[in-house]
């Protein structure tokens, strides 16, 4: 079995059976529904369909306003995850013939740059929650 | 499309190519929902729907790195934070008519005119490109990385200080507030 | 182990935490060594509990004890007691004699969904006739049968356990030892020791005890 | 035709072990965590020591009333148990379990699939949170994507640590290359893999967003019989791909003696150690603070994360 190169007609026969599996998952929860409706009761009463609230009437809405701040972890995240995608294709590729050092430096360069950030976020304190 | 290989699995070349018409208007459709429902949370779910079914053209082109970036990036961090930011700060069950902003044409033609070049662009771009089954995946991560790390080096390292400006952007930006209220805070103390 | 315990001797408290998680390591040693052990789980229903002598259970009621005097119900906390009686008149038992009027009780209930097992009435009660049963399943589907009437209450006196054997060594009751003492006097003599000081009121109490 | 038949035994094969997988998972959790509590746990449904309560509680969640609040969103509501329990039944099927071919279908790009598809499950929590109508549901769901975006990082990076020591993201290429010094090679990124994996599954001590004594259940709190009973199913899936997955990147798979023969057992022995880790985690320790959540995942799991792949990188090219 060659380690990369796979004709692009066994990757459409690989993919059909991935995506037979999520047919099969989507017929499977379409069908725990359906005998779910068969089976159960229904009986509702105003007070069971009330939002929980451990046994007091809800008050308010569900939903209020909350500090944007921790808003800034997501696009933390969202940076770093774009880049540590690279790390696939690089990973297969930068010990094979013709890369190897050159290429694991020009990695740690675009890991460097964004360890600066992760030092950065964390010398502003922005990864302190409190 | 021409798919030059015979047929030998589930999905004969011509199977192929109905999936992918089939997926994309299932994208189409869901993106014109996401444009125009009322319903804001919703937007953001039937965004959702046409990432992922632009997921599986990709996968259907044979893209298998780009398509599985698209589920990772788009549909498993950019939607959470889409959704993270509605929640924390406008995310009512049922419609928000305010959130509208009412410029429909200005929006369909800036929609039209961007679907166009994209259009024009790609068509002309990959016209004689042909998927050969007989040879690797061209979409695959290695041959990814052969091509990155071979031919894009500069591109790749310069995309790092682009990230690393958007990191320090974003915190500048939400520092900023931060720091009005710094003075504030001892005050209320005092 | 071996190589940290010297060290944490000079050391001190102070830098105590040396190793970074060896709390969670100590915690899963416990959990660990939990699981090797026999539990400690009774299986109920199969298995019923070894009670201690003074459990309290049920509330049992011991109906000609009872003279209706309320004192129950007035001291509950929670007010779960329900009485009703009525006034008879008895008649007299000698010829000329007056007429007796005596309390009869009509109904006597716990609602034990009230009551919080404080076991005030049992303490109060002047003529032993609430006493704490040791049982304990009497779960109902509706909480208005948690309400025990007075038949049900007595039912559950014939639960309650013969009182635990007096401490050989203790103190003898009360009343045992008064009673010893009159039937080892001959015969009473008028009482000299009778201590000066005290009022009166001492002489009829000393008469009911005797 | 056989070509079709075998095909649809393997479909047959990962949907069957999707389902019994994680209810034995699920009774182990009951025994083990009750012994460790000085408990018996469940002991009557199916005779044996209750071996059949799992089974009982599905019967009981099917016949369930299935209740929507009135003030939720009921599409969206309805749908998300559906989404986050899909990913993992599409991530087992290339999960290799032993060698040659014993895998429900090789995917080149294996690793990265399954990162990816697990990352869509978290959609499903964000779905019930908003849709719930309720403040603890949202808050539940606020937390589950904060924790998301936390660990999700931690999981890459050390995921893109084997993929270089392997120099393939083929689950089952990643398993035929591994040798024994990988081990203590890997060892960092093992463990960062499996801390942030169980933080992605919200399981204790990373149980924030599902925090029973603070916000009833998270996002699942307005949920009743059957759907809910999919949202376990799905935590409990997740938990034998993680330990499935942890054990093909970083444990060596199938091997081991008579790995020829036994391979598949292996596989099966070293998940089954791991998911008992993950119960035992549990009982032993308590809750994690949001903020102590954050500070872990950022200051000490994402600098370890790339320290290791520092070290496989200069590692791979020296040792070339």
């Amino acid at each position: 079995m060659g380690a990369t190169h796979h004709v692009a007609a066994d990757y459409f026969d690989g993919y059909s059976v991935v995506g037979l599996v999520a047919v099969v998952g989507v017929l499977f929860v379409a069908v725990a529904f359906g005998a779910g409706q068969l089976l159960r009761p229904t009986a509702p009463t105003p007070e069971k369909l009330l939002t929980y609230e451990c046994g007091v009437d809800p008050v308010g809405e569900d939903w209020a306003h909350t500090q944007i701040r921790y808003y800034v972890y997501a696009f933390l995240y969202v940076i770093f995850a774009i880049d540590a995608i690279y790390l696939f294709p690089w990973a297969t590729v930068f010990a094979a013939d013709g890369f190897g050092g050159t290429t694991l430096v020009e990695m740690f360069v675009f890991i460097g740059f964004l360890a600066v950030g992760l030092l950065y976020a964390w010398k502003k304190g922005v990864l302190e929650w409190t | 499309m021409i798919l030059t290989a015979e047929a030998n699995g589930f999905l004969s070349p011509n199977g192929v190519e109905i999936v992918f018409l089939l997926v994309g208007v299932v994208t189409l459709g869901a993106a014109v929902i996401t444009v125009t429902t009322r319903q804001l949370v919703h937007a953001a779910l039937w965004l959702v729907v046409a990432l992922g079914g632009l997921a599986v053209e990709y996968l259907l082109l044979t893209a298998e790195f780009i398509a599985w970036v698209q589920v990772l990036i788009y549909v498993g961090s950019v939607v959470v934070l889409l959704l993270f930011g509605l929640m924390l700060t406008r995310a009512p069950i049922g419609r928000s008519p305010d959130a509208d902003s009412e410029n429909r044409w200005v929006a369909l033609a800036v929609a039209l005119a961007a679907a166009a070049t994209l259009v024009t662009v790609v068509a002309d771009a990959f016209r004689s490109t042909w998927i050969d089954l007989d040879r690797s995946v061209q979409g695959s991560p290695e041959v990814t990385g052969e091509s990155l790390f071979r031919h894009w080096v500069l591109p790749f390292e310069a995309l790092s200080v682009l990230l690393l400006a958007a990191l320090v952007g974003a915190i500048t930006l939400s520092r900023r507030r931060g720091a009005d209220d710094a003075p504030a805070s001892p005050k209320q103390e005092r | 182990m071996s190589d940290d315990a010297p060290r944490s001797e000079p050391s001190g408290t102070a830098s105590g935490r040396r190793l970074p998680g060896r709390g969670l390591a100590k915690g899963l040693a416990v959990t660990l060594r939990t699981m090797t052990r026999r539990s400690v789980t009774d299986q109920y229903p199969d298995a019923l509990p070894e009670l201690p002598p003074r459990s309290r259970g049920v509330i049992g009621l011991f109906e000609e004890n009872c003279t209706v005097c309320m004192l129950c119900a007035r001291e509950c906390p929670d007010w779960c007691i329900y009485i009703d009686s009525h006034k008879e008149t008895v008649p007299a038992t000698t010829p000329g004699g007056r007429e007796r009027s005596r309390n009869v009780l009509d109904r006597f209930a716990i609602d034990f969904a009230l009551c919080m097992y404080c076991g005030i009435c049992i303490e109060v009660c002047p003529f032993d006739a609430l006493f704490w049963s040791p049982e304990f399943e009497y779960a109902e589907e509706d909480i208005l049968d948690l309400t025990h009437e007075r038949d049900r209450l007595r039912e559950w006196m014939w639960t309650v356990p013969v009182p635990p054997a007096l401490d050989p060594a203790g103190e003898e009751p009360k009343e045992v030892a008064a009673a010893r003492k009159a039937a080892e006097r001959p015969d009473p003599p008028e009482q000299p020791g009778t201590e000066p000081g005290r009022p009166g009121g001492r002489g009829p109490r000393r008469e009911g005890e005797a | 035709m056989s070509d079709v038949l075998e095909v649809a035994l393997r479909l047959l094969a990962v949907l069957a072990a999707f389902l019994v997988l994680p209810l034995l998972v699920g009774q182990a959790e009951h025994k083990a965590m009750a012994h460790m509590q000085g408990r018996l746990g469940p002991m009557y449904a199916g005779g044996f020591h209750g071996w059949a309560q799992l089974i009982a509680d599905g019967v009981k969640f099917a016949q369930k009333e299935d209740i929507v609040p009135a003030g939720a969103d009921r599409r969206v509501f309805q749908l998300a148990p559906a989404v986050a329990l899909l990913p993992y039944l599409v991530v087992l099927i290339v999960l290799p379990v032993g060698p040659n071919g014993f895998v429900g279908q090789v995917v080149d790009a294996g690793l990265f699939f399954v990162l990816a598809v697990m990352g869509v499950g978290v959609l499903g929590s964000l779905m019930a949170g908003w849709a719930s109508a309720n403040k603890f549901s949202l808050l539940g769901g606020l937390r589950t994507a904060a924790q998301l975006m936390a660990y999700e990082l931690p999981m890459l990076l050390a995921a893109a640590s084997v993929a270089m020591a392997a120099g393939t993201l083929s689950l089952p290429l990643i398993v035929e290359e591994f040798e024994w010094w990988w081990l203590p090679w890997q060892a960092v990124g093992g463990l960062v893999f499996f801390t942030a994996g169980l933080a992605e599954l919200q399981r204790p001590p990373f149980d924030m967003p599902v925090a029973d004594s603070e916000i009833i259940f998270g996002a699942y709190t307005e949920y009743t019989g059957l759907r809910f009973a999919l949202f376990l199913l799905a935590e409990y899936a997740g938990i034998v791909v993680l330990c499935l997955l942890t054990t093909v990147l970083f444990l060596g798979g199938w091997h081991g003696p008579w790995s020829d023969s036994l391979g598949w057992l292996w596989t099966l022995l070293k998940g089954t150690a791991l998911a008992f880790v993950v119960i035992w985690l549990r009982t032993s320790y308590p809750r994690l603070r949001e903020d102590q959540l954050q500070r872990f995942a950022w200051t000490v799991l994402i600098p370890l994360a790339l320290a290791q792949i520092a070290l496989t990188g200069v590692v791979r090219v020296v040792a070339q």
